[in-house]
């Protein structure tokens, strides 16, 4: 059986290297190293404007500042919980940025960067981590779904509306997100099943952080899980999730060939939570410190801030002007969440069909007289 | 079409050609329903004529059809998803629970859910493990969706095509040992609403209710009721979620009983609920408490026992001389 | 260890801890349970003592949990499987509904199915969508399957160790809201029986029946009643399925009014399975209906809404006051 | 994204071949041709006896002999439905007599061929199929479980058996059947992820007969089935699933592996179901009879029997004296049927608890006495 084991290629702790989470270079695909430098790939290159480079650093920079205006208003009692984005702003606005206007988004619960770059308002996203609603934003008008909990449920809703787009002959695509853990998910495996029967215009963009919760990928995955695709039959691609250029053009390239009628493809961004999982976890449990400070050293932003400066592309006005901008995002996002209003108390009772029940309009007839009870203040 | 003799299959297959002739927007999904035609063929034909892009044999896999109908429904489709045995519906069981049924509230209404789960359920017809199973209560136990169960052919043409047309996510289930039973179709008719239940049989001793299968059980049992010299009334009730029982209410306030007859397990089936609002509205009028006929608290049981897991004709009688002797 | 002032979470722990010194064939399974320790820290410090072959981290998918589970069980082991929160159980619902609850019944007693299914459940933590769930009416409407639920520290002590030494797979509830509430444990004491159900207050005028997170509000309820002239009976029903109803029928026969409290959605909750059977057996006796105060039939609300959709006091008393004048 | 597209192959019909469903040699692993030739292959061989071979045709035999009788006393009234092995049997056979007496099959509903190598009695099959119970053998003590019915669960249940020999330290394995529509199962694919994620000792035999009831493989995969294992990070090899030697040789080296800590391997046995799915079902619908007949070219016994012919291993004294032993279990299985006396009615609640509870031997004794009262004839 040795001819059959050498078949596969085990993730072992890569000699040498000192965190088991670190890229391995062989598959990466890089466009801009953590030092900032550019480099070619053979397969993608990647035409972008100074402009559009500019525009990137601005959301890169942008959304971490709402994370951590995020994660203060969590600390401050104004959110129940908050899932940072951490050190994943250039897998998720490289991939957002990817996306055509008519393109659909299937996000998880911690796609703020693409959000943001769908043009979803941060108060929608505050609203939901606030328990004012589950997100409110209509996810047909604005390409991207609300956001789903359940781990992976929503790779199957990102196939089907891919099977839908191909029924009616729409030059759109379909992006779905998960994380590594989710890929152990039934839900997730079939989605890729689906979507490689009927070869659907869908991606899967995983955003492999390392882990799921504590868990590290070696409990889900023995192999890189871009490979995962190739057993469902198409193709899969590993990108240094920390470089917002390879990730833009790698997720347009899968993009344009499933609008071209190419079928499915699956992105691994081997990228790494910065943060905890959400402001509820204490990752000092599973975790080593020395692991996150070698991922500081691939910081999604620094570098490229570095290729920016270094090449003249952008100057520090345009970074001063980038962080003034921030703190006013921040400051409206904070005056905007403290001054939500508690939704009607009323309101769970009527979106729960389309067409109201009788039994449920009583329950709610009940409700509001049960609660007018009190306005005389009898109990 | 005018009037037809049809089954109850039949009927489910001329209602959903009606429905995909009717609205582009519609599809079918599921195992075996394309060339085969399902493997009750209710589909028969459908795929061949609405081609294979409207008629999806899918992967084998049921989270997977309930979970792209989810996708498919957003993206302005109406998916009608065939389940092949109740018994099997469970893999989809998070999709249905977590997502079908939320998304409409989740979305505060920005997303319906137009999607049809049809289900042919219950027992009887000699199969072996998971073919004979009645989930209806874990559906009609989760808020989002809504359950209805077809008796009868007419209820089976039109009710399949007004499920189609609802906006809601809706489960449908099938008697499937009553596929064969036959009855007149005027298909130029103007059906009952969807959600309300239906006096079948007058009666004025006691109110028995049913649903699905075990309607045919009900009208049977008051037939045999009546050669004794006594009057049963007999509700279909049509839909199981939500329960439209202001007819029960009525019916029981005359009659003073009420027993309640299903294939599901007694435990927590809807017997329970309809015992428990029966009893909060009717208290004044009730001689007996509501009783309940339901399949034992037991896995289905082996086809050679499943006669004696049944409601039958005797057992609805004997809770109808219980509730009569209380 | 003698006496000890425990939390429910932390009765837990060492329930756990002491399940496993006792049987080696003992195994935790679940996301996160062990370097983390759970996200409640109910395994908290198990896996660095028992090792990491008996408390294991499993890869993010429930039915694979589930699914191993019933093998480790065949192979002889106990597994204890965790589900990370309420709303996540149902990836993993086909194994439980056909596999688990099944393969006893399906091999005539050959295979037998010792699986603890760890729950959190229920509402009232200010969290996300589905993480706020009551299932239970789902598994004690599924026969082969046991519930119970916990409501303080010495059940959770005993309980979960008496359900790890149960023959048969158990859905076992911990009332998440409640995990860091305080209790005297004696862990010298000889506990009281799994699957009985106990009154925790004695009353005259209405019997008030809950479970879980529920009990602690029933007696806040039975406080501010007494207050106002009212004696209520509370029973902590501790076993949701087999329900054991007969201290129930006594109190109800005494008291003539019974109410039953739950979080999970009213319609076709515990309420209506207890309502059924208590005026069945208590018919005569009854000057009310059995009221029923549950979530309302919608998907559980955003945080911000939940306590309006959570049963509290003041809504038990209002059931008080309506079963009083009817 | 070309270079992409490249790396899979995709199914697609053999050009040349007239049906898509017949082997492809390149991957197929073979010792025997359906001529009954034995050849050679680089990694597989098979040291086999005269007796060996001999029984492994008398296996053959018996079970089509058994599978003929059941479709019969099914048309008969006699069960509710049969599931026939027709086709089969090479590879249920080869998988059956590969397993070390410490080994555990968790069977679908088909594996007629692995009860008989397992020794279960062939009426306890029977009295599954005639409703009078689930099976009712003992699993563990016949290291093979009860059939499983709802499609792929059994998958879970072997891998979670397999890391219960693990933690025994014990050096036995575990098979898991599945079919080819099976592998659309998220829970089958979860299973594949456990048995990567701990090495667990347990091979997947995935009979590909071509169809799930109606449905081609097409719809289930695009590219071949064995491939999927290499996502998931264990061996995957395709098999000649007619040719029982190399079957046998396969699934041996398969099991030794995972009894020797190599982990899972997944086999994919190329065949083909002869008969229709089960007796309810009507196969004119939706295939061709040309393509019954190509592949009753590849008939698993014909060729054996050819292999034992021509080398002299067996004379038509043997085969003669198999058709005798064939008929004499039909007689057995027939009669044994026919007698099958019902089971009683209480025994519905007799097993659904280790303990039973009060409420159900509550309605147990209403149920005997509402019986009870039918004798006095009231009704
Ligand atoms: C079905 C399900 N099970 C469990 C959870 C609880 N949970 C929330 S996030 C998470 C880990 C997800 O990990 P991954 O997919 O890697 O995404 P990440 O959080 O790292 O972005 C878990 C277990 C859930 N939300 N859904
Ligand atoms: C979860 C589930 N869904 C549907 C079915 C109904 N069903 C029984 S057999 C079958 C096809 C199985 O095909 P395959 O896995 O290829 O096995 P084969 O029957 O060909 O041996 C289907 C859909 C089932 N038993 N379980
Ligand atoms: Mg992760
Ligand atoms: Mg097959």
């Amino acid at each position: 059986m040795t001819a059959l084991r050498q078949a596969t290629e085990v993730v072992d702790p890569v000699p040498g290297a000192s965190s088991p989470h670190l890229p391995q270079q062989p598959d990466l695909i890089q466009l801009l190293t953590p030092e900032g430098e550019r480099v070619e790939h053979p397969e993608y290159s990647l035409d972008i404007s100074d402009d559009e480079l500019r525009g990137l650093y601005r959301d890169l920079a942008l959304v971490r500042r709402w994370d951590v205006e995020a994660t203060a208003l969590q600390r401050q009692g104004e959110l129940g919980i908050w899932a940072s984005l951490l050190g994943q702003e250039a897998a998720q606005i490289g991939a957002g940025r990817a996306m055509a206007v008519d393109d659909m988004a299937f996000p998880t619960y911690r796609e703020h960067g693409v959000a943001w770059a769908r043009g979803v308002d941060p108060l929608h996203v505050m609203s939901l981590f606030r328990g004012s609603d589950n997100g409110g934003w209509n996810p047909v008008e604005r390409g991207f779904n609300l956001y789903t909990i359940v781990i992976g449920s929503q790779c199957l809703h990102a196939t089907g509306y891919a099977m839908g787009v191909q029924r009616d002959g729409a030059e759109s695509a379909v992006l779905a997100f998960l994380g590594d853990g989710a890929t152990s998910q039934g839900e997730v495996n079939e989605a890729m099943i689906f979507a490689a029967s009927f070869a659907a215009p869908v991606v899967f963009f995983c955003q492999n952080n390392q882990y799921a919760i504590s868990v590290p990928i070696e409990r889900q995955a023995r192999v890189p899980l871009f490979q995962r695709a190739a057993g469902f039959g198409f193709p899969g691609v590993r990108v240094d999730g920390n470089d917002v250029l390879a990730v833009l053009a790698v997720t347009r390239a899968a993009l344009a060939a499933a609008r071209e009628g190419q079928g499915p493809t699956f992105i691994e961004a081997f990228t790494y939570r910065m943060g905890a999982h959400t402001t509820s976890d204490d990752p000092t449990r599973y975790r080593l410190a020395s692991e996150l400070e070698e991922w500081k050293l691939r910081d999604p932003i620094a570098r490229l801030k570095a290729y920016l400066a270094r090449t003249g592309i952008a100057d520090h006005a345009f970074f001063d002007s980038v962080d003034a901008e921030g703190d006013e995002l921040a400051a409206r996002i904070r005056s905007g969440t403290l001054e939500m209003a508690d939704p009607p108390a009323t309101s769970m009772f009527d979106h729960v069909y389309a067409e109201q029940t009788p039994p449920l309009a009583a329950q709610r007839a009940e409700f509001v007289e049960y609660h007018a009870s009190f306005e005389g203040g009898d109990h | 079409m005018g009037i037809e003799t049809l089954t109850i299959g039949k009927a489910l297959n001329l209602g959903l050609r009606r429905a995909m002739e009717d609205d582009a927007k519609v599809m079918l999904m599921g195992e075996d329903i394309g060339k085969l035609g399902g493997v009750f063929r209710i589909t028969d034909g459908l795929q061949k004529d609405f081609g294979e892009d409207r008629v999806v044999d899918t992967p084998l896999a049921e989270a997977g059809i309930l979970g792209t109908a989810v996708g498919l429904a957003m993206r302005g489709y109406r998916p009608v998803c065939e389940i092949q045995f109740d018994g099997f519906v469970f893999p989809a069981y998070n999709q249905i629970v977590t997502q079908v049924a939320k998304i409409h509230a989740r979305s505060k209404g920005a997303l319906r859910m137009p999607i049809v789960i049809r289900i042919p359920f219950g027992g009887g017809i000699g199969a072996v493990e998971h073919h004979s199973e009645s989930p209806e209560a874990y559906f009609a136990h989760t808020p989002g969706l809504k359950v209805v169960a077809v008796s009868n052919p007419v209820d089976a043409y039109w009710g399949i095509q007004q499920a189609i047309a609802h906006p809601d996510p809706i489960v449908f289930l099938e008697p499937k040992r009553r596929y064969w039973e036959k009855a007149e179709v005027d298909t130029d008719a103007t059906p009952d609403p969807l959600f309300r239940s239906r006096v079948v049989r007058g009666g004025d001793d006691v109110t028995v209710l049913a649903y699905g299968p075990m309607v045919k059980t009900a009208l049977q049992a008051a037939e045999a009721a009546e050669e004794e010299g006594r009057s049963l009334e007999v509700v279909d009730l049509r839909t199981v979620s939500p329960l439209d029982l202001d007819p029960v209410y009525e019916s029981v306030r005359r009659t003073g009983r009420c027993v309640v007859v299903h294939e599901a397990a007694v435990t927590l089936g809807l017997g329970a609920e309809i015992a428990a609002r029966v009893t909060e509205n009717c208290f004044h009028s009730l001689e007996a408490p509501v009783l309940r006929v339901g399949g034992y608290d037991t896995p289905y049981p082996p086809s050679k026992l499943e006669e004696e897991y049944l409601p039958d004709l005797d057992r609805v009688l004997d809770a109808v001389d219980r509730s009569l002797g209380f």
